[in-house]
């Protein structure tokens, strides 16, 4: 769906979120690493993406496409749609969102709090491109993934206690998936929920600088299968 | 995309409970979704105590008015309900509640409930008895109503033609409240008069895009037209 | 448009009210005699006509038609459509009405109040249809000409000082035409606009017990040419 | 019908006034109506202090940027900007105005404009910076914020298909804005990149119709297209 060469640490994590994407699910993919998602689904999971400029059934790139082809993603590439595939209005496009029929959203982040809390949209005074549909994606969707890089280039990681950064919306994020871990919210707080066999809980934790419990039972990172 | 077919039965006892609110598509007799009506009909023991959101109580003897006469409804959502005289005694005599709203504003408050969106504020209705209880805002020196959205548990709509993952299109006057129906319930159920294979309808043209939808089922014929 | 055979009165009425309507407007008409103005307008003028239940550019009547016809009025009765019209849902229909985009509604009435009050959708005890989108019209339209005999089956003027049937509108009414009279509101207040030829002043207010001024000139009743 | 076609000069000279507030379809550059701004943007010295409506500010040297770089815009209201970097930097050094609204309740606002709706209320925002400084209801015990609608004097949009009536369609992803900003404005003008005569559309297929339409204007060729 997107160019660009993938880190062996975004493959593991992609394949990790894949596993998350449910059988007749209507998906939000947000611009960056959310796009690589679909080519890591299993063959036969019949998933509906959404392209909140206007679509439902968006589908591979278009790479005869142009920035002033007629079927553009929210990123402004060109892109094809299945067969069952409708275009409407913004309008219709959030309502999806808003009314509750939009099952999962897959988002970037610059901060996960422990409480669930997301800033992906603005660094005050380096990054203002503005929210876009992001705060309704992050609000209203039935769920949020966040995927990301487990640590930042300064090496810390994406779950902080507090976010530092303005919202994209409070308390909103259900699952965030790295290359290392996968944490869930439950009872209002992340927690561990699965760690990569590559790593043990400790390096599952690093850069947290914030009291993360784990689940009782952790989740096997690979499908039995 | 999902094939959501199914029968009218499978459909009806798989979302129907009594109890729920049903919004039900229609104006005069477009949209409206007889056969499902006329499944819940039959099984009046089965779905009582409903409140039925329609803009209109039919006419009697065909589509909500069979559920009305038997008691399954112990409301109705309306906007005019002129074409049922039956149905206006019943409601004067107190069998069954009635409440009324102006038709811009209903179809408003239930786009507001499938949009996400909590209340709106108008003006509809101000200086008459429609305002009458009603929550007021002042916005810039007006006094605006409050009307909260509505949702309901299903919606029933009829459209002339449906694929088989649900995306829908209505002919000339028929599309009326069952698209935004369609957006405000848990669950709705399209009965199509033609279903087709999903991809044959144009993607511009559809009304109803299939992420609403649950079911889609074939539509019989017109139990009042004997056919 | 509709079936039935008028009086001369209505005609009369009819013609007059066919005056008000200029070219390039979209006017929707109320259930009744409303509906039998297009009949009455010059050829020439090019009119739109809006029906709540969904379209604008409706046309005749369809004799063919059923009430189970694809194309019905707000009324219920099967019609046509004229090329270029469009159909739409209940909330485009409105958004047409609330947002100023109806130049002209043509109603009837039960009574009129001389500050233009509009009562035309409830008798209580004796007719409850419910308001279906008449306190839209009557509120929104651009314009509202009330159209109306001149007197009740009682010989009651519809003109009165205040409505005591439940009003559709307050303050709404712009023009109230009669087969006796046109009157108008101007600051507020409907005054006498114009008189049919065959009446005088004095029966142009008969039944009305109310105080109607004059307007400062009288308009002609007929066209000039 | 009526027939609404024109030249884009006369449509402009027609409708468009300094210090007004217009309505820019597009997301991305489907929907835009290029060759209207152009013309705007070659009047700079007739068109200024401007606020525009628009999702985004196009890419630099196209659409409204060209109004933007020359100073003719005082506002702008938009949901994203992350494609044109230079007016990120005419925002930030206080140049232009700009207001970020989130997408969805942008186009909200917008219809509730259009659609005679004073304000809608959202929990959109709430506990972000963009709850800040507005009016805010209790309802149902929740916390709504209250977003009143926004009206422009022009709409300007790029359709992909018109009638001479002003009946308009969108391709794919075009449609974005440009629906509900037609119907939010006293005047409306539609850059159409094909014309087509009164009753060539389906007419359960308009995507805007007539009725809202002042001007149909023949779109040219894409500025940044070189042809």
């Amino acid at each position: 769906m997107a160019k660009r060469e993938l880190t062996s640490a975004e493959l593991t994590l992609l394949k990790r979120a894949a596993r998350e994407v449910r059988h007749g699910m209507v998906v939000n993919l947000g611009i960056g690493l959310p796009q690589f998602l679909p080519e890591h689904l299993p063959a036969d999971t019949d998933v509906t993406f959404h392209s909140e400029n206007g679509f439902v059934g968006m589908g591979e790139g278009n790479p005869e496409g142009t920035p002033d082809s007629d079927v553009i993603d929210a990123g402004g590439r060109a892109c094809r749609v299945v067969p069952g595939a409708a275009f409407f209005d913004s309008l219709t496009s959030f309502a999806i969102v808003r009314g509750g029929n939009l099952d999962l959203a897959v988002l970037g982040a610059f901060e996960v709090s422990v409480s669930g809390d997301l800033a992906n949209w603005k660094i005050p005074g380096k990054l203002t491109p503005g929210m876009g549909g992001g705060m309704e994606l992050a609000q209203k969707a039935n769920h949020v993934l966040v995927i990301s890089h487990h640590l930042d280039k300064r090496g810390r990681g994406k779950l902080v206690p507090q976010c530092s950064l303005p919202l994209t919306a409070p308390a909103c994020v259900g699952t965030l998936i790295t290359e290392r871990a996968v944490f869930r919210r439950v009872d209002g707080r992340m927690q561990l929920a699965s760690v990569h066999p590559d790593f043990d809980r400790e390096s599952a934790l690093e850069g947290i600088d914030a009291d993360v419990p784990s689940a009782e039972n952790l989740e096997p990172w690979e499908d039995k299968s | 995309m999902l094939d959501r077919v199914t029968t009218v039965e499978n459909a009806v006892a798989g979302y129907v409970r009594s109890g729920q609110t049903l919004m039900v598509g229609g104006f005069g007799r477009g949209g409206v979704p007889f056969t499902t009506l006329h499944l819940i009909a039959n099984h009046a023991d089965k779905y009582r105590d409903l409140t039925l959101i329609k803009n209109d109580a039919n006419e009697p003897g065909i589509g909500i008015d069979l559920l009305l006469k038997q008691g399954q409804v112990k409301k109705l959502i309306a906007t005019h309900i002129g074409l049922n005289p039956e149905f206006i005694r019943q409601m004067n005599d107190g069998e069954v509640e009635c409440e009324l709203i102006p038709q811009g504003i209903f179809a408003e408050k239930i786009r507001a409930g499938g949009a996400g969106i909590p209340a709106i504020m108008t003006d509809i209705g101000l200086g008459t008895e429609v305002a009458q209880g009603k929550a007021t805002y002042e916005l810039d020196g007006k006094t605006l109503l409050i009307e909260p959205c509505m949702r309901g548990d299903v919606a029933l709509v009829c459209a002339d033609i449906a694929d088989k993952a649900g995306n829908a299109w209505w002919c000339g006057s028929n599309r009326n409240m069952c698209v935004v129906m369609g957006t405000a319930c848990k669950r709705v159920i399209v009965e199509a008069k033609q279903i087709v294979e999903t991809g044959r309808l144009k993607a511009e043209d559809i009304h109803l895009p299939s992420v609403f939808v649950d079911a889609v089922v074939p539509a019989g014929p017109l139990p009042h037209r004997g056919n």
